[in-house]
């Protein structure tokens, strides 16, 4: 974890998205996929706190080396205000934080499915998967096209690729959720990798333990401190031994974690289908992503 | 430091290199942060605050950005005081940093309990009374909101220990000088103020509150002012006692604002979720600022504020 | 306005066009903003607080700006009620926007003085109690800050007068619900909350306070989640009161948010210093929130938070 | 009083200070020397409350007809965002507001004394001043050459002009109050108008007291509203009639009051030599700028 004075290398639009590349050797050089970034905001602004974002790229080697991408869409005086950064300015980054993916031992076929910004870390996954042998299919969903996050990209990077939008501007129309079932078949997924909005991330391990597929999800909570002290961002977790449940912090024991042991119901409410997670003495029968499970708590 | 000046604070007994503590709550035990904190330049750290058992602590959002300040609705999460020993023992015992445990409670037994087993955990500096919860013996009145109940905590609490004890008390009252006043009868050697400010923020897209815990403590530069104030009020009450100001500081000049009302060291809290640097950089702005008038030591900045019109007192509020 | 939406207010018998009113203070009375504001649009002005006798006020520096908020300590300079009577009567007669008079007073005796003059005046509205200022006769203690002492300043007040009477709290108390009960059991009709929270800054190079009058009352955004949990607390505890929210609203979400919590209208207050345009524009954006979810009156907003996990509340304020 | 959105029309650098010329056709037309406007900050901001500055010029004819130019140096987070406004961009403000400076009716020698950015109004002011036939010297005076506010303009404009900085790196060293008492005999002046740093006033009114010379003086307090609602503004007066003195508001009453009726010592304190403005039942015999004590009161 560092904190550095980073120049921002360039900005890009995409759609509905800006990408911020900054020189931050040392986080670069950290960051894994998963991982997040703190960003500070200006002083004498009326809000305080620093904003957390994904880690899109890390480059170690060639031409981009130590350098680092983040992928936003402007949602709030934080990221608006990022908007009007510029080439040369420099922003406070924190950073890498969290838990990362953790990568498959056994040879296995990897389904990533993302969600709006949520396919940000994904494409930097798919590389370190690919690097490692794997097979690496994508589903990648948004609310229209200007919002489907680098589709070129996916197909680039994957074997095969469903990309979703719920208007149909762009691929099938539909959620992710829709083109699951299909892919994991198509693909023979052995292994599913989530990142998106919340409700999505649910939908998805709800699904996955009902076909008995590992899966690793990367939550969002709100966060005041990214590095593990002020207990803002906790997600309630299922002990691994089963013996009742955990406020886990999302900055450092996550924000990556087993789809399986994540108690949804307790965290977005309603009722959770199929399967429920009572919270006492319920084993939790964690379907392991190889080593996954010998990761930090989580 | 420059000009012979140097930042060395005593309080009630407490070595610290500098006046500037980390507020329970935001800091860890100093662990997590030594990552990105020089410890060394850090006065102390007050831990998050310890009860006898593990609490879980309330459902998320936890927290709520608000103007110049945030919500938070924690519940006192924390492993109970057994995991606290267990977790950070090591860490305290290895005396890095001066390292005050905050202690919390839904009674005065609780207290007791746990001051009992802090005090004997090697390394520990003082503990400081977070007496701003519940108290489910009176309707879950908080202690610090009853002037008695107060007292009686800390008087527990000092039988118990031979560590140097803060009374960590709330600006939620009518009268905050005679809670002071109560608990330092009771013993207390020095006052923490403030707590966080009870809050409450609304979504209006969905009607909830903003927090799980529906209201919470509002903290950051916001309630500066309202810090200020009962620092001021407190210190001219009862000008022996040690004070330690909180309550949005973000600079050397917020921090010295409090000194010159009557504290003699501060504690950072928010402010060390978004600049986890400030700690080291308000002590360093406090050394110069002493060596830009010619003194020697925080000490000589307490309590110097010029008042002529006093008591001026409670003040009109309306205007 | 649109989809059938009225922003129509009534609130305690006062007919408002909207309800968003001019917070006292921080309005004059109308006049002199009348060349900025369309009052039309404005649902009322509650004037400055007027005083049996001249005030001269506190000497200045009287205000200072704050993390969004400042810090103010005016001191009640008012003209008298004649001179007040004098300079405002014929505006007020001429009924270019109702308006309710705020009164003020060293003791029981000078409330009622005011609130009999007044009520003679043609046009006024109502009356607010500004409550939250020192009572000679209990070593200047703030009337709002015991209970008691605010019940005999409302009863006093109501039986004087034919006009509504409001009463102005202050959050600077350890349990805002029992002041507020005794106001309405004394005969209050409505409750205006919050006045400004005490605080103080100090000038670190004079080491002098910041205000003449050394402390002074915290406005603006800084305070508005303080104020939504006051309304929040006494909605709860006294449901049929009318409840007018007062304490940061800058914009249409953060009246909402007032209006949600229990309040039946807002005032705004410092916004209209910067922001002169403001009511008039929260207003409006009140009928679009309306028209947006196909509601017609401010008034089904009234107390729709949604809590479920209640009494979570006192909450933990120590984390 | 107008509120306006007004356009930048062009931004200038002079010596430490910074100009903005705005397009505000209503609030130029009306505005009078020693009047103010309150400019907006932007929103998000810790800051809230406009900032107020004098009305440097006000062009109702020629090429810049109905424009409007200020004058400030970086002082604090309000004048340190305005250093970044840049032509085109838009300034929410509010004018014109305030008592201007009276003029004389009787033929009048008028001296304008000017500390740091206290110069800004007395150029407009001398322009009105010369239209009305009178005879205009200044004196104006800074901390050192960078902060001396348009000398140039000075000598443009009036028959005698004296410069002044506290360091001696333009003109006299020394304070505009020592360069005072010779002016005045070599001016023959008749009346002294000063905006500067109120303990500059207070000197420059106490002496033309003891020289039986009429003052006009605009005075600075912490406004919070700057249109006469917040009571935050004023200063102590002594009454016309001798009865006693209030406390006036600067931002309608004033800024521009007459100096002798000021009660420097209440207001600013120390001892006030070489004459005491005792509060209650002094006849305040004021030095009337011939119609001068007909305006509004104050
Ligand atoms: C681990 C992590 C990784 C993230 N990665 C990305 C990313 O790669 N790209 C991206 O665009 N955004 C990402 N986010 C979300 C991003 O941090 C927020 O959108 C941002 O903080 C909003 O700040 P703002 O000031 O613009 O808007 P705010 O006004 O702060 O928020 C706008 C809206 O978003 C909600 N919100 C803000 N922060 C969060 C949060 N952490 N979780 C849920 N809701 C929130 C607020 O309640 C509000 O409704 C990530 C969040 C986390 C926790
Ligand atoms: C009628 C009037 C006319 C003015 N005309 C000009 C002008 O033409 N050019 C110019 O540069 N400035 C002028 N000022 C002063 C100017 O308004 C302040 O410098 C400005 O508001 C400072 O804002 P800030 O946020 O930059 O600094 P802040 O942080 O607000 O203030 C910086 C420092 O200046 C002090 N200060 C701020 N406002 C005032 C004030 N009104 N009176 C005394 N001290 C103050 C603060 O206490 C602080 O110490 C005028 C003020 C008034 C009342
Ligand atoms: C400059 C100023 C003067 C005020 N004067 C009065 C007053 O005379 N009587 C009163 O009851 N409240 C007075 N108030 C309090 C306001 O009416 C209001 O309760 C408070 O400012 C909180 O609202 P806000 O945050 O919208 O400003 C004053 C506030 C300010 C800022
Ligand atoms: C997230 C969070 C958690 C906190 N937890 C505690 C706690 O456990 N015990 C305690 O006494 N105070 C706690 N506090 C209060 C702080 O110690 C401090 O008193 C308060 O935040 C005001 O200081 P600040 O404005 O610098 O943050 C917490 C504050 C925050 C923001
Ligand atoms: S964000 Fe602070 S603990 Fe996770
Ligand atoms: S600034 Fe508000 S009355 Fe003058």
């Amino acid at each position: 974890m560092f904190r550095q004075k980073c120049e921002v290398l360039s900005v890009k639009r995409l759609g509905a998205y800006h990408s911020i590349t900054l020189v931050a050797p040392e986080i670069a050089d950290d960051a894994r996929p998963g991982q997040f970034v703190e960003v500070a905001v200006p002083p004498e602004r009326e809000f305080l706190l620093r904003r957390p974002f994904s880690i899109h790229q890390a480059s170690r080697k060639g031409g981009w080396a130590g350098t680092l991408e983040i992928a936003f869409v402007p949602v709030g005086p934080g990221t608006r205000w990022l908007t009007d950064i510029e080439a040369h300015d420099f922003l406070d980054v924190v950073g890498p934080l969290g838990r990362p993916f953790p990568y498959p031992t056994q040879p296995n076929s990897c389904l990533l499915v993302g969600g709006g910004y949520g396919a940000a870390p994904l494409y930097f996954l798919a590389q370190e998967l690919r690097s490692r042998g794997k097979r690496v299919d994508m589903i990648i969903g948004a609310r229209d096209q200007e919002r489907v996050f680098k589709a070129v990209e996916a197909k680039r990077l994957s074997v095969q690729v469903t990309i979703t939008t719920e208007d149909g501007s762009l691929g099938e129309r539909g959620k992710v959720t829709d083109a699951l079932p299909g892919m994991v078949t198509r693909c023979d997924t052995e292994v599913v990798y989530a990142c998106g909005p919340n409700p999505m991330l649910r939908a998805v391990a709800e699904y996955c333990a009902e076909q008995r597929l590992p899966t690793q999800v990367a939550v969002e909570e709100l966060m005041a401190c990214g590095v593990g002290v002020c207990w803002t961002c906790v997600v309630p977790v299922i002990r691994r031994d089963g013996s009742g449940w955990d406020y886990l912090r999302s900055c450092i024991d996550g924000p990556v974690f087993s789809g399986s042991r994540v108690w949804w119901e307790k965290w977005l409410g309603g009722r959770s289908a199929p399967i429920q997670t009572p919270p006492q003495g319920f084993q939790a029968e964690e379907l392991t992503v190889g080593r996954a499970a010998s990761w930090p708590a989580g | 430091m420059a000009g012979g000046v140097s930042l060395k604070t005593n309080l009630s007994g407490i070595e610290l290199a500098t006046p500037v503590l980390a507020a329970s709550g935001t800091f860890g035990s100093g662990q997590e942060m030594s990552r990105l904190v020089d410890l060394r330049k850090v006065g102390a750290v007050v831990t998050k605050s310890v009860t006898p058992q593990p609490v879980r602590g309330l459902p998320t959002p936890r927290m709520v950005e608000t103007p110049s300040g945030m919500l938070n609705a924690i519940g006192l999460q924390n492993p109970g005081v057994e995991g606290f020993i267990e977790k950070e023992g090591p860490f305290i015992a290895g005396g890095g940093v001066p390292v005050i445990v905050s202690i919390a409670g839904k009674s005065v037994q609780e207290f007791a309990e746990v001051a009992v087993r802090v005090s004997k955990l090697p390394g520990v500096a003082g503990i400081e009374a977070n007496i701003s919860c519940p108290n489910v013996e009176r309707r879950n009145q908080v202690f610090a909101c009853d002037a008695q109940a107060a007292g009686e905590v800390i008087g527990t609490v000092t039988r118990m220990t031979h560590l140097p004890v803060f009374a960590k008390l709330t600006a939620d009252v009518t009268d905050i000088v005679e809670v002071a006043q109560s608990c330092v009868r009771a013993g207390a050697h020095g006052l923490s103020l403030i707590n966080t400010v009870l809050g409450m923020a609304i979504d209006v897209e969905t009607f909830r509150p903003r927090l799980g815990g529906t209201t919470g403590g509002l903290s950051g530069p916001a309630i500066r002012a309202v810090a200020v104030r009962c620092v001021f009020q407190v210190a001219r009450a009862l000008p022996e006692v040690p004070i330690i100001g909180i309550g949005g500081i973000t600079d050397a000049d917020s921090a010295i604002e409090f000194l010159l009302a009557g504290a003699s060291a501060v504690q950072v809290g928010t402010a060390n979720f978004y600049a986890p640097h400030s700690m080291v950089e308000i002590a360093e702005g406090i050394g110069a600022f002493l060596v830009r008038r010619g003194m020697s030591s925080p000490m000589e900045l307490r309590g110097r504020v010029v008042t002529p019109g006093l008591p001026a007192e409670p003040a009109y509020r309306g205007g």
